[in-house]
């Protein structure tokens, strides 16, 4: 039996920082968009509803592709960014954390969607009486009572990041310590025939989403006792 | 009345089948009670003083502060208003304990050093709930958390619909009593709705009739209840309002002597002192009429009044009396029988017969 | 009687195997042939696991090999053609640039298949051992999965150049960027080769087609692909 | 009372900081009221009668069928009990209109054919509801649905918590007499909690009064409210409940008189039919005692009674009068001055006056 | 401008009856499912809840890899499957929907959790006093009270399956007409430097979920018009 190899600790490691810090931003992000979405009266609620939801029908291979052809040094958003000199971001963590986030933003957007929605108007209403704004509606009474939605809102945007493959495949490269994660790396034992390692790499894989999963799962449950 | 200081509402609304279009002006002190049937518009009148319903057209003025006018455009949201506002259903915030709630409110308030939160939490006997989860209350329990969490965030102008209508009778009476104390000494106006006619009686100065939407009478609780032309809704509640002086204690038959303008009265003793002024309510229901002062019963008090006018009661063996003892309306609600067995017309001269008990649960 | 076949190929083969099947349907009409393309060792995977694929067109040697020494074909491999590593770059040109000079920092990054498991990762990991940079290299290097996807890396521009099969240059949409030969010597012959596979075996029409790849007219087609030719067999 | 055909219940259960140990024993037939303070754990029992609190240990038998049994592991699910449950605030499904509410149980209760259902909608008032949706409901409007969709399920047994708090007064004395009429003709048992009085002594037949989750009192209403050992709570229901018999009406003045064993009555007419038997409540509030019968006075009623015992009321100032006109008991309630002054004692004999217009309401 | 072939209509048509297929297989399962967690109290509730969600965070590569293996004729279901004169199931339609069902299963079982635990337990109290039975309360309650919550599994689901293109590539082989469906098309398209094709065939798919999306948003919409 072999043992995790510097590669694959790298590997794993890289995958839970793509991992969290997709995460919080995609919440930094979804918040305020589900909040939005909630409870705009705007015109434009329904269409930007639906462009959030599109990724989710983009094959991530497709996705990648149309990536690394906008991102590229030939398309639109890559000649913006040479231009400012800076670097083009496919290739990148920073390239990668961008096409995750495009990726999982409906798994996260969604449910924060539902939960915002499931709280109902008295409980705002009741807080702005109390003398809170908009902000503080948003922070103290409607975070906390979405907190199952939130927490589920994570865990989708966390695991679907560590799951992450076609996006990373098309515009990763698979440079050790940067840009190769675990499924990658996985899928390349797979390739050459090594199962042996690659058993290995996804037990470790899965047995870190089972605990995170876990932790989440009881987090939800001290909070549903509530109830 | 037109006083500058009060809350000044003309509010319009529309939807589906109901129309709300009501005019109010309130006084800046006391309470001021929205009585009517369910579904009146009792509920979306203080939603929309409070600035809950956007789409509600009209003027909200309150004190010098215009809260909305909606042919200048100016709308101030609900949490810029200091409000007070004790929704019909408690609306308690389930992320948190009772003391979390109660925080609330008094943390934006900026936590106003003069309020007497013990006193409050004691007064509406929450201080055993504080560390409890708010869906491990009781019906009554939550109205009372509920309210004290209002007044923790220390309102320009509290807004209570139906608060007590979850309670017992016990816990309603000490609660009213609260209530009463709270606004002689906090001088926070209240818009107060209710269909319990003791709350009427009991707290309101000013009253709010509402039918289908309109408010049908308004004015001082005194010139409201003596009418003759209530809607039968109010029958129940119609009587006097004294107010009278408190001249004398008989302490060891714990009752004491008010003297008004109409002559004196003997009631339970309460808290009041010696030259404070009190309120007693005389219902109608519980004026007897007689030609001769009674003797030998146990009614203690005895009125002399004119008869002013007769009137129709709710039912059609009943007719209501309206008396005037001094300067003081009374009414007296009689069976027709009575009322031609006594001969009494307007202009006849009375005796008015009143259970010092009957004065006693106010 | 016109049947029906699935033939797996490797992503070097993208283009050039489906104008193989082209003329070879023109004498077969009501045939209907589909071509399934993958990295080897996925297609090998995939075989292995009962994939209905009747031909395996691998971009080596040795995939077929393991197949058929777990007797999981009709036969041994057989060698279609000799693929050959190119240097290509979309904006570049690369007359007289040898793989050494590479390390210049104007060729950016450099695309190549992943050596694990992509023949064509692992010929062009040679090459560049052979010219000496290959360690130099290793922060500019960018792995595609296969041959065809590295190629799109250098044809979108984001890897500079890359070290490609040169039959994924002569397409259409890739005639038009600027080539550089490696020479042969700097990395082991790749022996492309097919064979049939146990579900093929008795299928006529996939023993047809693999007698049609060694074919003259076949044969003609790789070499305009850029291939070279092993010697011919029978 | 051991009448194998009611509801015995014996409910145990302890959760944080609140003990329910209640031993009930409701008659087969007639409304059972539930009568406590807030907090004192009516909701409670109405819930582990209707098996939402599988926590609940416990026996509960309905007639014949056997409910729960914690020792025997016997526990029927609620949906297999055939309820009528309304809760405290009301609980309609907002994904259905208010017809399709009202429709829920009455399919589920297989579209009984007796039921008339047009006859609950207009007596509640909620045909103009029907198409509305219930977010556009006021409260009181929610509570009508709740109570139809109740009694459209067809139960064997009424569980009401508090069904008429939400409403107006004028609502509430419409729906109380919808409701009386239906407990005589439905012969469906109901437990009915309230804390208001009046609909204490308007509808119950049978009264169990809860403090602090034990059933400190119960029996029937006529035994448990002529009882001068109630906790404070109570008194302002006190009084005697009389049934007599109409004997005669007076057409032109719209007067009952009814007799019953201690004397003669004149009320208000009601519906009752001569022949008929009627309820009325005499509170102790209304009634005043003199020595002589009075003369032009407008009370219309004056029963002469001998006084049978003397306890304390709720004030210091006030005493309770037990007195007996007949077999029936009474209750008067007077200052303690009045009580020397009369030199009222036991044995004495008195003359009860009580005004026709206090018996009307009820 | 090339035009879709029969090969992309084909590769739409079995895309949409695979989406299809799955979500409704997976509504069927994870409507149950997803009440059973949020009612039982069997201790089995949690590591059942955190089983469901652990497909969320294999890459679908690595997923498909191993449903190759055990679903193979080497493998334990596949020989089980063979003894039983079954056909195994990789590389056919049936395996394709198994395989995306394993797949897509957290995304429908967590939002329908997430509205289930919304609704709350006093709907179902007064259903049950008003003679519904379990069974009848889910049905008449429970689902119509979850309706938002319901399309959002829905779409999640649906979108899933569409954008699936890791364990289709390794369990079902890419074959025309069986497995090749439009995510595995688009890919081949640009690896073999197709972009014309592969533009417009990603334009169709876009198109369509854009559509379902639309659709499903408006429901959603008609729906929360009665808060
Ligand atoms: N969201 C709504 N949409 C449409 N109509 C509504 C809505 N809410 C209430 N109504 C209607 O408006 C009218 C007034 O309702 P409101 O809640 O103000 O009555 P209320 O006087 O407070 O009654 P209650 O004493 O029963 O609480 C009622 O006829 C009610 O049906
Ligand atoms: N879910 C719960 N968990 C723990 N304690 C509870 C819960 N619900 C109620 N209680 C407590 O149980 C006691 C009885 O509550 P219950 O609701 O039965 O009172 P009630 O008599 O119906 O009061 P009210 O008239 O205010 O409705 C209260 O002290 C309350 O705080
Ligand atoms: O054609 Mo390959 O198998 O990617 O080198
Ligand atoms: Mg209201
Ligand atoms: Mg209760």
């Amino acid at each position: 039996m072999p043992w995790l190899s510097d590669q694959d600790l790298e590997a794993l490691a890289l995958t839970l920082r793509l991992a969290a810090t997709v995460t919080l931003l995609l919440l930094a992000l979804g918040l305020p968009l589900a909040w939005w979405l909630t409870h705009t009266r705007s015109r434009w609620r329904k269409p930007v509803a639906a462009l959030v939801a599109l990724p989710i029908v983009l094959p991530p291979t497709v996705l990648g592709f149309y990536l690394l052809l906008w991102l590229g040094p030939q398309g639109a958003v890559g000649r913006a960014m040479t231009a400012l000199g800076l670097q083009t971001l496919p290739f990148t963590f920073a390239g990668l954390v961008v096409a995750s986030m495009l990726y999982s933003l409906p798994f996260v957007v969604q449910p924060l969607h539902d939960a915002f929605g499931a709280i109902g108007r008295r409980p705002l209403e009741v807080a702005a009486c109390l003398g809170a704004g908009p902000f503080d509606r948003f922070v103290s009474v409607a975070l906390p009572l979405a907190l199952p939605g939130v927490l589920t809102a994570s865990a989708l945007g966390f695991a679907h990041t560590v799951g992450e493959f076609g996006v990373v495949l098309m515009i990763g490269g698979n440079i050790p310590g940067q840009t190769r994660v675990a499924s990658t790396q996985i899928y390349d034992y797979v390739q050459s025939g090594n199962y042996a390692h690659a058993h290995l790499l996804s037990l470790s894989l899965l047995l870190i989403a089972f605990l995170a999963l876990l932790a989440i799962s009881l987090l939800r449950t001290r909070r549903s006792a509530h109830d | 009345m037109t006083d500058a200081s009060g809350l000044d509402a003309q509010l319009r609304w529309s939807r589906d089948g109901f129309d709300l279009d009501v005019a109010l002006q309130l006084p800046p002190r006391g309470v001021s009670v929205l009585f009517g049937a369910s579904g009146s518009g009792k509920t979306s009148c203080l939603r929309a003083l409070a600035g809950l319903e956007p789409a509600c057209t009209g003027r909200v003025r309150f004190g010098d502060a215009l809260w909305q006018d909606s042919a200048l455009r100016v709308f101030v949201p609900p949490h810029k208003r200091r409000l007070g506002y004790v929704v019909q259903d408690a609306g308690l915030f389930a992320h948190r304990s009772v003391a979390g709630n109660l925080d609330y409110g008094f943390r934006r308030a900026g936590r106003p050093a003069h309020l007497d939160r013990d006193a409050l939490i004691d007064a509406f006997g929450v201080r055993d709930l504080l560390p409890r989860r708010v869906h491990a209350l009781s019906g009554g329990q939550r109205q009372r958390v509920a309210i004290v969490r209002a007044l923790f965030a220390d309102p320009a102008l509290l807004l209570f619909d139906e608060p007590l209508s979850a309670l017992d009778a016990g816990a309603r009476d000490t609660l009213l009593g609260h209530l009463e104390t709270l606004h002689a000494t906090l001088a926070t106006p209240m818009v107060y709705v209710t269909h319990a006619i003791d709350e009427v009686t009991r707290l309101a100065d000013h009253l709010v009739l509402l039918d289908a939407g309109r408010a049908v009478a308004q004015g001082s609780l005194q010139a409201t209840l003596a009418r003759l032309d209530l809607p039968p809704s109010l029958v129940e509640a119609m009587g006097a309002v004294i107010e009278g002086e408190v001249v004398r204690h008989h302490a060891d038959e714990h009752l004491a002597e008010v003297t008004f303008d109409g002559g004196t009265l003997l009631l339970p003793r309460r808290r009041a002192a010696v030259g404070q002024t009190v309120r007693c309510r005389i219902g109608a229901r519980d004026v007897v009429l007689s030609l001769t002062p009674p003797s030998d019963s146990s009614a203690l008090n005895h009125l002399r009044c004119r008869i002013t006018a007769v009137g129709d009661a709710d039912h059609p063996s009943q007719c209501l009396v309206q008396l005037r003892a001094g300067n003081q309306l009374l009414l007296a609600r009689i069976t027709r029988r009575s009322l031609h067995a006594l001969a009494l017309q307007p202009d006849r001269e009375v005796w008015a017969q009143v259970k010092a008990v009957a004065l006693g649960g106010q | 009687a016109p049947g029906r076949m699935v033939i797996a190929a490797a992503a070097s083969l993208h283009d050039v195997m489906g104008r193989l099947v082209t003329s070879y349907r023109a004498a077969h009409p009501g045939a209907r042939i589909d071509v399934v393309y993958g990295s080897s060792g996925i297609l090998l995977t995939q075989i292995r696991q009962g994939a209905p694929f009747d031909l395996f067109f691998s971009a080596d040697s040795g995939y077929p090999q393991q197949l058929a020494d777990a007797s999981g074909s009709d036969g041994p491999p057989a060698v279609y053609a000799l693929g050959r590593l190119v240097l290509w770059s979309r904006d570049l040109d690369l007359a007289h640039v040898r793989l050494a000079d590479l390390v210049q920092p104007r060729f950016g990054r450099i695309a190549i298949a992943n050596p694990q498991h992509a023949p064509y990762g692992l010929r062009a990991e040679q090459a560049l051992r052979a010219a000496g940079v290959w360690s130099a290299l290793q922060p500019r290097l960018v792995q595609g999965e296969n041959i065809a996807q590295a190629a799109q890396f250098a044809r979108s521009g984001n890897a500079r150049v890359g070290l490609l099969a040169a039959s994924l240059t002569q397409s259409p949409a890739m005639r038009h960027g600027h080539v550089a030969a490696v020479p042969d010597a700097m990395y082991r012959p790749l022996r492309q080769s097919f064979v049939v596979t146990r579900h093929g075996a008795d299928n006529a029409l996939a023993h047809d087609f693999a007698h049609y790849a060694r074919s003259a007219p076949a044969r003609a087609l790789f070499a305009r692909y850029g291939f070279g030719l092993p010697a011919k067999a029978h």
